[in-house]
Parts: C-alpha cells; structure tokens; sequence
C-alpha cells in the first residue's frame, strides 16, 4: 500500500491560491451560510458540522494538522453533537410560527455587510504589506506534534494550566446550570 | 492575490457569515451558532498567520488556535446549558422574548 | 524471501504505480492501497458475519447458516444480493436528504479510520505523525452520523436509539481515549506506526508488547471495555436493543442503505480491534523473535481476528445493561480507572529500567483493583443466583 | 545606636558555619505549620474534637521547638560572634522576590534576629498553654473545631508577624491577625454584644490600619523596598535611613518621623493606645482564651513588636541620649494610656474588663519603654507581661468556668477556699503586675521602664505619670483579687475548681511570672545584653548605679501603697453585690466618671459615628431628592413636550405636524431600542461601533 513518502504532514508545496483552496473555502462558506440560512434548525447544525470540516481541511491545507484533526476532534465530535443535543432538548427543531429571523433582521444583515465590508477592506488595505506578498511561497514548516506537545509542556504551560482550569470550570458550571431546574422541582 | 490574503478574507467573510447569523436568527441556538463560526474565523486566521507568518517555528499562532479551540468548547458547553436552562424557565429559545430579567 | 513476502504488498503496489507517469505516483499509490482497504474489508466483513452466525448459532445450541453453499459458506453472498435487490423504503416523514446522507457518512468516515493503522511493516496508507488523533477525530464524528440516522427517520425509536447511541459513544470515548493516552505517553508518539515500532523489540525472545506490562494490561482490558461500548456491541447494544427500540436509530433503515449501516458498524469494529492490536498487541509485530520470518500483515490480521472473535464470543455470553448502569459504569468506573491507569503509566516512566517500576505498579493496581472489587462486593452482596421454573 | 549595627552575616565571615543554618532556611515553616494546621481542622467535621485540637496543638508545639531551635541557634552565633569579636548583633536574613513589576520587585523575607527569637519563643510558648488551656475550657462548646481553626490560623499569622522582614509581609500577617481576632471576638456571634464587639474591634484597628498602610506606601515609595535588612540596601538600614532624614514631610518632621508617625498610628490600633483603645475593653466578649492569647499576650503586643522592629526608623537622626519627634510622640501616648487606662480600671466590675484596661495601661508602659528606653526595655515588659497578663487572664477564665459564667466581681468572693490553685496563681500573677519587688518578673521590667524614663532626656513629667500608673495597678489588682478570692462567698451556687488541664497551664506561667524577671536584673542584664548585643555577666555593681536603689525603694513603695490601700478599703470585707463600692462611697462622682469609661465611647458616639449617620443620610438625600429629581424633572419635561404634542396633533390635526410627532416618538423608540434587554440588539450596536472604529482606523493609517 501507500509508500512512506506519502505523509500529511510533508506535503508538497502548492501554489499560491491552490485549486484545493478554492474549493474548501467554498465548502466551508457554503456550509456556513447553510448554517444560518435553513429553516430547520437540526440542518443548520449539520451545515455547521460541513462548516467545521472544511476549516479543519483548511488547516490541514495550511500545514496545522493538530490544530485540523483537533477541530474535528473538538467540534464535530463535541460541539455539533452538544449543539444537536441543545435543539432536540428545547424542541428546537420544529420551525416557530412568527418566522425565523428576528424582527430587524435587516439592521444586522446590513451590520454584517458592513463588517464584511470593512475587514474586507482592511485585508486588501494590507495586502502589500502582509508576510508571504512577495509573491515567494514560504516553505511549509515541519512542525511535529512533539513539538506542539513540547510547547505545551514548556512555554504554554500556564496557558495550558488555565485552560484545564477553565474547562474544569465550565463542566461544573455547565452541569449546575442544567441541573439546577431538575433540584427546585424535586 | 497572495494565500494569506485569501485565507484572511475567507476568514472576513465567515466571520461576517457568523455575524449576520447572530444578529438575525430569533432562535439562540442559532446565535451560538453563529458566535462559534465567528470563533472559528477567528482561528482560520491565527493559523493562517502563523503559516506565513515570519516565525511559524514559534508556534505562537498554532497554540493561540488550539486554545481558543479549547475554551471555544467550555464556551459551547456554558452556552448551550444557559439555553436550556432558560429554555426550561421561559419555554422558548427566542430571543426577542428573552428581554427581561424577571420569569 | 521472507523478506519479499513481508513486503509483498508495498511491492506489488509500487510495481503497479510504476507503469505511471511520476507525477501521478504518489497519487495512484494511494488511490490503490485505498482501493485495496475498500476491497479487502467488506471481505472480511462478509466472512467475519459468517463467523457471528455460526458461532453464536453454536453458543446457543444452534447449528446456524447452514444452507447456502457447503456449511453456509456462502450464506453472506446471498445475504449481500437480498439487501442489494430488497426496496429501499424512506418513511414520507423522513428528512430525504439526511436519511440518506447518516449510512454514507458513517461508512466514509469508518473506512478513513483505517488510513492510519499500520497493516504492516511499511503498510500503512497514511503515515501521520499525528494518526492516533486523526482516528479519534475521524471516529468523533461517527456520532454524528448516528444522530442523523435517527434524527432524519422521524421515528421515536431511531430517535431514542440514536440519543442513546450517542450520549454512550461520547460517554465511552473518554475512557477509550484515556487508555490509549497511557500508551502515548510511554510510547512518545502519537504516530501508530512510532508506536508499533516501540514494540517491535524482545528479550529472551518475548515482545515488549505494551499489555505485558502492568498499566498496559489494565489499560488493554478498559480499552476493550471502552471499544465495545464505542461499537455498541452487546452487552453495551442498548442503541438498537430490539426488545426496547426495534433496531434503534436503523429502524427505518431497509436494503441497501441498511447494509451500509451494518457494513459500517462492523468496520468500525474492525478498526478499533485493529487500534487495540497497535496500541497493545504490538500491531504487526510477532509474539515471539523467533517467528520472526512470518509476514507481519499476517499477524495484525490474525491479531484482528481474535479480537473479533472475542467480540462475538462477548456477544454471546453476556447480558445487556440497562442505561443507567451504562452511564454510571462509564463515568464512576472506567473513567477513574483510565486515570488512575495514566497516572500508574507516568510512574512507569519515571522510574526507569529496573524490576523496582514493576514491582511499584503492579503493586498499586493489584492493590487498587482488589480494594475496589472488595468494596464492590461489601456494596452489593451476592447471593447465590437463584433459579425460577416455570410449574 | 541599637539595631543600626553593621549587617555582616555569618556568611560574610571565615566562621566555621554554614552560611545559612537550616533553621534559618526553614524558619517560614514556623508560621505556616499552624496555618496548615488551622486549615486541615477547617475542613473537619463538628464531632472531631480530639484531632482538631491534636492538630492545632501538634503544630504549635512543633513551631514551638522549631522557635527554641531558632533561638539556641541565635545564642550559638551570638557566643561565636562575641568570641570571634564581632558584633553580635548579626542577623540572618532569607529574601525571595514576591513579584516584579517593571524594575521595582516586590520582595517578601524573613529574619531571624535577637528580637524575632525572643518574640517566636514566647508567643509560641505562651500560645502552646493557652492552646492546652482552652481544651478544658472550651470542652462544652459545640464550636469546638471552628475555635480551634481559629486559634491556630491566628498563631501562624502572629508567628508571621514574628519573622517578617518584610513590612508588606509583616502587614498580611498583620491583618491576617487582625481577621482571626475579628472572628474570634466574635466567636458566639448568637450573642449580640459578641458580634458588636467584633465589629467594634475589626473597625477601630482598621482606623490605625489605614494610617499604617499610607506609612508603608510612603516608605516604599522613598526607599524602593519594604525589606527591614537587605544587606545594607534595606528600609531601615543606614543607607535608606539617612536618604529619609534628609527629606523633609513639613511640620518641621522628616520623612522618616513622619512615616514612624504613620506606622505608630497602626501600631496604636492594634495595641489599644489612648484614642484607639475603645476596642480592647469590649473584646472581652470573646471567649477567656481568646482574651488571654490575642488581647494580652500576642496580638496587642504586635503594635508594640512593630515598634520595636521598625526602631531603626522611628530614631533616625536621634543624637546620643536624645530623642526624636516620633519617639517621643509614642512615649507620651504610652505614658498617658498607662495613667488613664490604669484609673478605667479602678472603677470596673467585670472581671475580665479589668483585666483590660489593665492590659492597655501595660501596653502604655511597653510604648513609654520602647519611646524612652529604647527595644530592650520596651521588649522585656512585653515578655514578662505576656507571661503574667495570660497568666492572670486564665486564672480569670478559671474562676469564670468555676463560677458558673459570672463575669462579676462582686457576685464572687471567697474563692481562696473553693479553688486554690486558681487562687495561689493568680495571686503570683497579680504581684508580678503589681511589680512586687525583687521576686516577680513585673518589678523588674516595669523597673527598667521607670529608670529609662528617669534618665529620659525630654521630660520627666511621664515619670511621675508612670509612678502614679504603677499606684493604681497595685490598687485595682487588690480590689479585684480581694473581691473574688477573698471576703464571704456571695455567688449563688458553689464554685469549683477547674481541671487540671486548666491548671497545669497556669501553674507552668506562674512560674514563668516568677523566674522571668532574673534574666532583666540590673544585676543581670541578660535580656538586654541579648537583644542589644553586648557581652552579658553577672556583676552586683548593677545596682550600684547611681540612683537606681533609690528608684527601686520609689517604686516598692509606691507598689506597697497601692496594695495597702486597695486592702484597707477592700480587705476580707465582703460588700453585697448592690451597696455601693468602698471607693464611690468616698467620691462618687469621680467614680461615676471612671465607672463609665470616662466617655470615649460615648464621644465617638457623638463625634466620629454620629458624622458618619449624618453622611450617610446626606448621601441618601442626595440620591433621592436631587438625582432622583433630576431624574424626575426630565421625566416631566418629556411628559410635557409629550403632552405638547399631543396639543399640536389635536388641536392641529395637519400632515405635517402628525408626521413631526412621529418622528419624534420614533426617535423616542430608537432611543429606547438602545436600552431593550435583547442581546441581539447590543450585538448588533458593537458589531456597529467595531465597523466604525476599524474604518476609521484604516482611513487613518493609509499612506
């Protein structure tokens, strides 16, 4: 089967604005916007799944394989399930009657153009002064999950400590404020 | 176009996808949504700096991506139980009808 | 000689690729080991569900498929054309798209957790220095496509089947992931390939297998656990328990996409036997140095094999739980366990070479299993079973 | 002068000695051992009485050996030093770096000096009794555990105090000590007098605290480092004390008076000195080993002990024999609470308010003794004062627990017969502070303290202050040990005496009370040569100083009239608790005063609390009539411009006015839809704000 010089983790340089980019950021939008435009709230999650894919793919294209494979890890094993779980317990999936967007809808779909708008703006505005403008594609960096584990443990460590801290945190909390209902009524 | 530019404007784009998603939806659920994918902007371009960047040997974007990964999840979690939790209270998940503190 | 029969299979696809122009090699190497995964799993697939029938026809005093060829050998054949040629029913109340969508996605992301295990040597599709995450990843989101499944159906029993199914896979992914968190540690690598090859030694002609050791024995047998939760085999198939819910979230499942379903739990079996065997089992190493010469494809198949037999022969021998003990087994035992387990792995590290880190660790486990069994048994006390006949 | 000595550390010398002994290194076990302590027993349950209090116990003794350690370990080096010829007043310091903030780091230390080993010693010491103590005399409170989590997290603070040599570390500690007294004040907060009284004492420290803080926020802005010793670059160390001097603080004070001043005030709080001593008195609330740890032994000698280390500081710039403003400030204040505190006490009837006000005219003399005499005699009133003040607070908690819980003088009496033991102790206690010459450690200190302030350079009128307050001491103590012990027995019910696991603490203090003052004979000046680094021996020619038999023949008899009087008025006559007592039957009036408190309490009724109401109630007029007019007004102005309205549309019933009106309510909503509880619409208004600010931030920054 696949030979050893086949790997993700070594892929060959592509050009800049590969084929394999169009086509992810495609993916990835259209599942974002499949995300907030269906009627159907269980199909909006599933859209955020596709959504999550494809920036995980984007990772990958961008050399971030952990980061990638812990999206996928983190967000469509746990937040798009959680996500499902939360719509199927508040009876979420069944369309209401006055419509699904709020009653300004307009107002924020016009904020986010102009949002759009501005950070388009500003990344055109910086084009030519962003790393990588030179037209010269950087080399991919090897960057090994031993090193990540490395950083982790050396110079993110406090980083590390406080976000097994804030998770602890947020299970708790999460587990009191979904309990609490459950207690008064006992 | 160089790639960085392109992935920071797909990154502008989605995170504006997010946005409008939050500001319209009536449905929180919906609004988390739309938070997570503007979190996820956010990380599309950590990474992407960080790879075209000067010192992707740093590390420093990786790492920046993978926690806001990690509390992106105590976020969902804390959210999506603060839905419930209301969901339970006021029985709707609708924002508009969510304008008060008193239930 | 040995040598080519070990490799028989890298070589055979680099002599195939080779006809191709070089740019497309790397490609068509691939392209060809996944057509060789595609193809030779539903295989084993097909045999391995022989293997189930017969076997638990045997446990239960059954003689089992016996019709379909000499001894029902080709029973699974015949299986495989009545799912392909039966109706395939949607409810009119299903969500079309998505009913459609849960079996293929299951079996996609099934048939890519096989991308990382090493087969062999030099047999693995995907070298990845991160392959054991990218199998958890991949095996995350499986979930999903259950959710859908029973989502999409519109049917209480493939929704009860489906929350079932999933609360339990996440619920058992903790552990199945903390056990294999002990391995990486002491293997230092999160690429299975890395981790076979920390295997891959032996004194006095015994492997250094990771379930020789303490923690890797108690972590082997919580993997185990762990696994076959993840693949909802009995006794944890509470999802499709047919005396509760029908058949769970497949209940409005039928041909075709019925047997994908069923292909794709089955695989997934396969591959978490296979993720056993790297993890514990040294992959596609050899029990003893001597045995050596034997290909190593052949020893993680057969490894895989056993396992699965084991799986059946669970099947056939132990009762269902009821949800809530599923639930609190997973969360107030195995949970605990994996860590105590991961602490004892780190022990082992840092005390070093020497008979001092064996004694130390199987000290504690010996000492915290036995208490914690004794405490079980003070907490619910066993009678002798009693029998019921009916007058 | 004292203290200021050259910093050479063992380290610095060719001595055969490690550079830093172990104790040194793990002196900062001593204060934590009983913190830890205090929190595992804070984690225990109601019934586990034993453990909690083994634990608390257990760790006290430990830092009890670990402090005797320390001190051997001083008096080792100290011999060495004195043989080797060096100054003996070396000191070990050990300093660790708190935190950083830019270039000024924030350092945290401890030292262990002459001073810090005396006073680790005797407060463990002290505290390891009274510990023991309180296990009898708490045996019936359900609190048990919660009581002893307290006591000990208070000795680990007070120990911390101890060794502190830092002044940040030394004011954790500090307040860390004044929370614990706070909750043990208020130990039986059913009781509301109890929480009051709580509250009363965390306030009136807190007062003096604030001052402290400003002190050491001055301090550390002029010196750069709150470190007492930095090898040389610390707070009070030459170097730093001469930068202080130069600087002037206006008032014709110099920085470093005026900072002394500033600590002094905290120093007052926390050791009852005149304006702020309202609180001592009222602590009595607490449960009798609380008074005798925190309110005689330890904690009130901290503001004394922050003197002592901060010494250096409050006489800087003082030439040979005289003294400075700051000094001299802390010897008036000293001198004055020893007379007023001493009068309170003739006229009160509860017997552990005595024990109070006795307590803070002692504190006076401690403070007149530091201001005149310097650390020496300051220092050695507090120890044996500690011994003998605890000693007769536990014979307090003693009879108390004998009596059945009465707190009144007058409902007791007789109990010489009932509890002997109680009785002989207390005795030894009330003539060590009655300084009863030549036997007891009282003579002795209070001595010191009256030879200082004879030869003070300033005044003598404190002298004659402090003659007069030794007078009353002897007197009120009389009056109090004549009507519990002595006379007919006038409580209701029997008394009993107490077990022995109260006793045994009593009798190992009395004799403390007793031997303690040998080692601060003029004859024998140990403790000063010790904390003052001179050779120490044995020589009569102590006495022979000139004038300094004659003192001693002043204050015997002084000492002598005070008991004479107190008996021939109260001696073995048993007054019914009702009929008027023998000394208001001669002045009434006087008597009302003293009975009363003189009035401090009620003045800062008047003033101080009454200001405070009177604020408050201002501010709450402010918030409701002129806020909440103004509120109200605009309210009414758009009502009225509403009401307007609503004119032109009636009465104008035109296109062009309706649509006006609507815009406005528009406007109105738009306003309003600001300020609407809907997430989505703050959302929007930052997405809206982020859009603006980025547009003008990139039009800003274009080339």
């Amino acid at each position: 089967m696949g030979h050893p010089a086949f790997s993700v983790s070594h892929r060959e340089q592509v050009a800049p604005m590969s084929f394999v980019f169009y086509v992810l950021a495609a993916v990835t939008l259209a599942g974002a916007l499949a995300a907030v435009l269906l009627k159907n709230t269980v199909h909006c999650a599933l859209a955020l799944t596709v959504a999550f894919a494809g920036l995980a793919l984007l990772y990958l294209e961008l050399d971030a394989q952990f980061a990638g494979f812990a999206q996928i890890l983190v967000y469509i094993g746990a937040v798009a399930i959680l996500i499902v779980f939360a719509i199927l317990l508040t009876k979420g999936s069944e369309t209401p009657k006055d419509g699904v967007y709020s009653k300004n809808w307009l107002a924020g779909l016009a904020i986010a153009a102009g949002v759009f708008a501005v950070l388009g703006w500003a990344v055109l505005e910086s084009a030519r002064v962003l790393p990588g403008s030179g037209g010269t594609p950087t080399a991919a960096p090897a960057v090994t999950v031993l090193q990540i584990g490395n950083a982790l443990m050396g110079r993110y460590v406090l980083p590390l400590e406080i976000v097994a801290l804030l998770l602890t945190a947020a299970l708790i909390g999460a587990v009191i404020v979904a309990m609490h209902e459950k207690e008064e009524t006992r | 176009m160089t790639p960085l530019t392109g992935y920071l404007l797909v990154a502008a784009l989605l995170f504006s996808i997010g946005l409008g998603g939050a500001l319209t939806r009536r449905n929180a659920i919906l609004v988390l949504i739309g938070i997570e994918l503007m979190l996820n902007a956010a990380n599309l371009n950590l990474i992407a700096f960080w790879r075209y960047g000067p010192h992707p040997e740093a590390l420093t974007g990786m790492m920046f991506a993978i926690f806001s990964i990690a509390v992106a999840a105590a976020e969902a979690a804390v959210g999506l139980g603060l839905v419930i939790q209301i969901h339970r209270h006021a029985h709707t998940t609708d924002l508009d009808q969510m304008n008060r503190m008193r239930g | 000689m040995t040598e080519a029969l070990d490799q028989v299979f890298v070589l055979l696809s680099r002599w195939l690729v080779s006809f191709l122009p070089a740019g497309w090699r790397p490609a068509a190497g691939v392209a060809l080991s996944v057509a060789a995964i595609v193809c030779l799993f539903p295989a084993l697939f097909a045999l391995t569900v022989l293997l189930e029938r017969k076997g638990l026809g045997r446990m239960q005093n059954r003689i089992g498929p016996n019709r379909v060829g000499p001894l029902g050998i080709l029973q699974p054949i015949a299986d495989g054309i009545k799912s392909l040629t039966k109706e395939d029913i949607v409810p009119t109340s299903a969500d079309g798209v998505v009913h459609f969508l849960a079996p293929v996605v299951l079996a996609t992301a099934v048939f890519m957790g096989f991308a990382v295990l090493p087969m062999g040597r030099n047999m693995t599709l995907a070298k990845m220095d991160a392959g054991l995450l990218f199998y958890f990843a991949i095996g995350a989101s499986t979930e999903l496509s259950v959710f859908m499944a029973g989502w999409s159906s519109r049917n209480k029993y493939s929704l009860l089947g489906a929350m079932r199914a999933v609360a339990q896979m996440i619920s058992y992914e903790v552990p199945l992931l903390m056990s294999s968190v002990a391995v990486v540690m002491i293997a230092g690598s999160l690429s299975l390939d890395r981790i076979v090859e920390a295997q891959n030694h032996y004194t006095w002609g015994l492997p250094h297998w990771y379930i020789f050791t303490p923690w890797g024995f108690a972590g082997f047998v919580l993997f185990a656990i762990a696994a076959t939760a993840e693949t909802n085999r009995s006794p944890f198939d509470l999802p499709e328990g047919e005396s509760e819910l029908v058949a769970g979230y497949f209940t409005e499942y039928s041909g075709f996409k019925f047997a994908l379903f069923f292909l794709g739990e089955y695989l997934a079996m396969f591959s978490i036997s296979g993720l056993g065997a790297t993890l514990f089992l040294g992959g596609w190493s050899a029990p003893f140095s001597f045995l050596g010469w034997v290909p190593s494809w052949i020893w993680f198949f057969g490894k895989l094999l056993v396992s699965m037999c084991v799986f059946i022969w669970m099947r056939g021998t132990l009762p269902r739980l009821r949800q809530d003990q599923l639930m609190n087994f997973a969360w107030k035992f195995v949970l605990p366990l994996t860590m105590l387990n991961l602490m004892v792995a780190a022990l082992w590290h840092f005390l070093g070479d020497g008979w001092a880190r064996w004694a130390v660790c199987s000290a504690i486990l010996a000492v915290s299993y036995v208490g914690m069994a004794w405490v079980g048994m003070r907490r619910m006390h066993f009678g002798a079973r009693s029998y019921r006949y009916a007058e | 002068m004292l203290m200021q000595s050259d910093l050479l550390t063992l380290s610095s010398l060719n001595v055969p000695m490690p550079p830093q002994a172990w104790i040194v290194r793990w002196l900062w076990l001593i204060p934590v051992l009983p913190i830890i302590a205090s929190g595992i027993i804070s984690l225990l349950k109601q019934p586990q009485r034993k453990l909690s209090a083994g634990l608390a116990i257990g760790s006290l003794s430990f830092s009890f050996l670990l402090s005797f350690s320390a001190f051997a370990h001083r008096m080792g080096e100290r011999a060495l030093l004195l043989d080797f010829g060096f100054n003996p007043m070396a000191r070990d310091v050990v300093n660790i770096t708190w935190f950083q903030v830019g270039a000024t780091s924030v350092d945290l230390g401890w030292v262990l000096d002459p001073l810090t080993a005396v006073m680790l010693v005797m407060v463990s010491f002290v505290g390891l009794l009274i510990f023991i103590y309180s296990v009898g005399y708490m045996e019936h409170d359900e609190n048990f555990t919660r009581f002893f989590c307290f006591m000990s997290l208070f000795a680990g603070a007070m120990l911390g105090v101890a060794i502190a040599n830092s002044l940040l570390l030394l004011f954790m500690c500090w307040e860390l000590v004044g929370l614990t007294s706070y909750l043990l004040i208020g130990f039986w907060y059913q009781r509301p007098s109890a929480a009051a009284a709580a509250k009363k004492a965390f306030l009136t420290t807190r007062v003096g605290d604030v001052l402290f803080l400003l002190g050491m926020v001055w301090l550390f802005a002029q010196t750069g480092t709150l470190l007492f010793y930095k090898g040389g670059a610390g707070a009070i160390e030459p170097a730093a004390l001469t930068a202080l001097l130069a600087q002037h603080a206006g008032l014709g004070l110099s920085a470093a008076g005026a900072i002394g001043l500033l600590i002094f005030a905290g120093a007052a709080g926390k050791s009852g000195q005149f304006p702020l001593h309202v609180w001592l008195p009222d602590a009595m609330e607490g449960p009798t080993p609380v008074s005798a740890l925190i309110h005689a032994a330890t904690m009130v000698a901290a503001g004394v002990y922050l003197i002592a280390r901060v010494y250096p500081l409050m006489a800087a710039g003082a030439h040979a024999g005289g003294s400075t403003a700051a000094l001299t400030v802390v010897t008036w204040v000293g001198a004055f609470t020893a007379v007023f505190a001493a009068l309170i006490a003739v006229a009160q009837n509860d017997i552990k308010r005595i024990l109070a006000y006795s307590t803070i005219s002692q504190l006076g003399y401690m403070m007149a003794g530091l201001g005149m005499g310097g650390v020496a005699v300051g220092m050695f009133h507090l120890i044996t004062h500690a011994f003998f003040k605890a000693l007769l607070f536990l014979g307090a908690g003693s009879v108390i627990h004998g009596c059945h819980e009465e707190q009144d003088v007058r409902r007791m009496g007789g109990l010489r017969t009932d509890m002997p033991l109680t009785f002989v102790t207390y005795a030894i206690g009330m003539l060590a502070l009655c300084g009863f010459p030549l036997l007891f450690s009282g003579f002795w200190s209070k001595d010191g303290i009256l030879e200082a302030a004879e030869h003070w350079s300033v005044a003598k009128t404190p002298f004659y202050m402090l003659v007069f307050g030794a007078l009353l001491t002897a007197f009120y103590m009389t009056r109090q040990v004549a009507y519990v012990f002595f006379g007919a027995r006038r409580g209701s019910e029997p008394a009993h005496e107490s077990p022995r696991v109260m006793t045994a603490p009593l009798a190992i203090l009395a004799f403390f009370a007793m031997a303690l003052g040998l080692i601060g004979m003029p004859a024998w000046p140990w403790f000063r040569a010790f904390l003052e680094g001179r050779a120490m021996g044995f020589d009569w020619h102590g006495f022979a100083e000139p004038g300094l038999l004659a003192l001693m023949g002043t204050s015997t008899l002084v000492v002598f009239l005070g008991l004479g009087l107190g008996w021939w008025l109260y001696g073995d006559k048993s007054p019914a608790p009702q009929e008027p007592d023998a000394l208001e039957r001669l002045a009434p009036m006087p008597w009302g005063w003293l009975r009363d408190r003189l009035y401090v309490d009620e003045l800062y009724g008047v003033t101080a609390i009454a200001f405070y109401g009177w604020w408050a109630r201002v501010a709450d007029w402010l918030d409701r009539r002129v806020w909440g007019g103004a509120v109200a007004g605009v309210a009414g102005a758009f009502h009225g411009w509403a009401r307007f309205n609503r004119f032109l549309d009636t009465n104008w019933v035109d296109g062009g006015f309706d649509k006006g009106c609507e815009e406005l309510a528009s406007g109105g909503g738009l306003l309003s839809r600001v300020q609407n509880g809907r997430v989505q619409t703050y959302l929007r208004i930052l997405a809206a704000a982020v859009v603006g600010l980025v547009a003008i931030l990139i039009w800003s920054s274009r080339p």
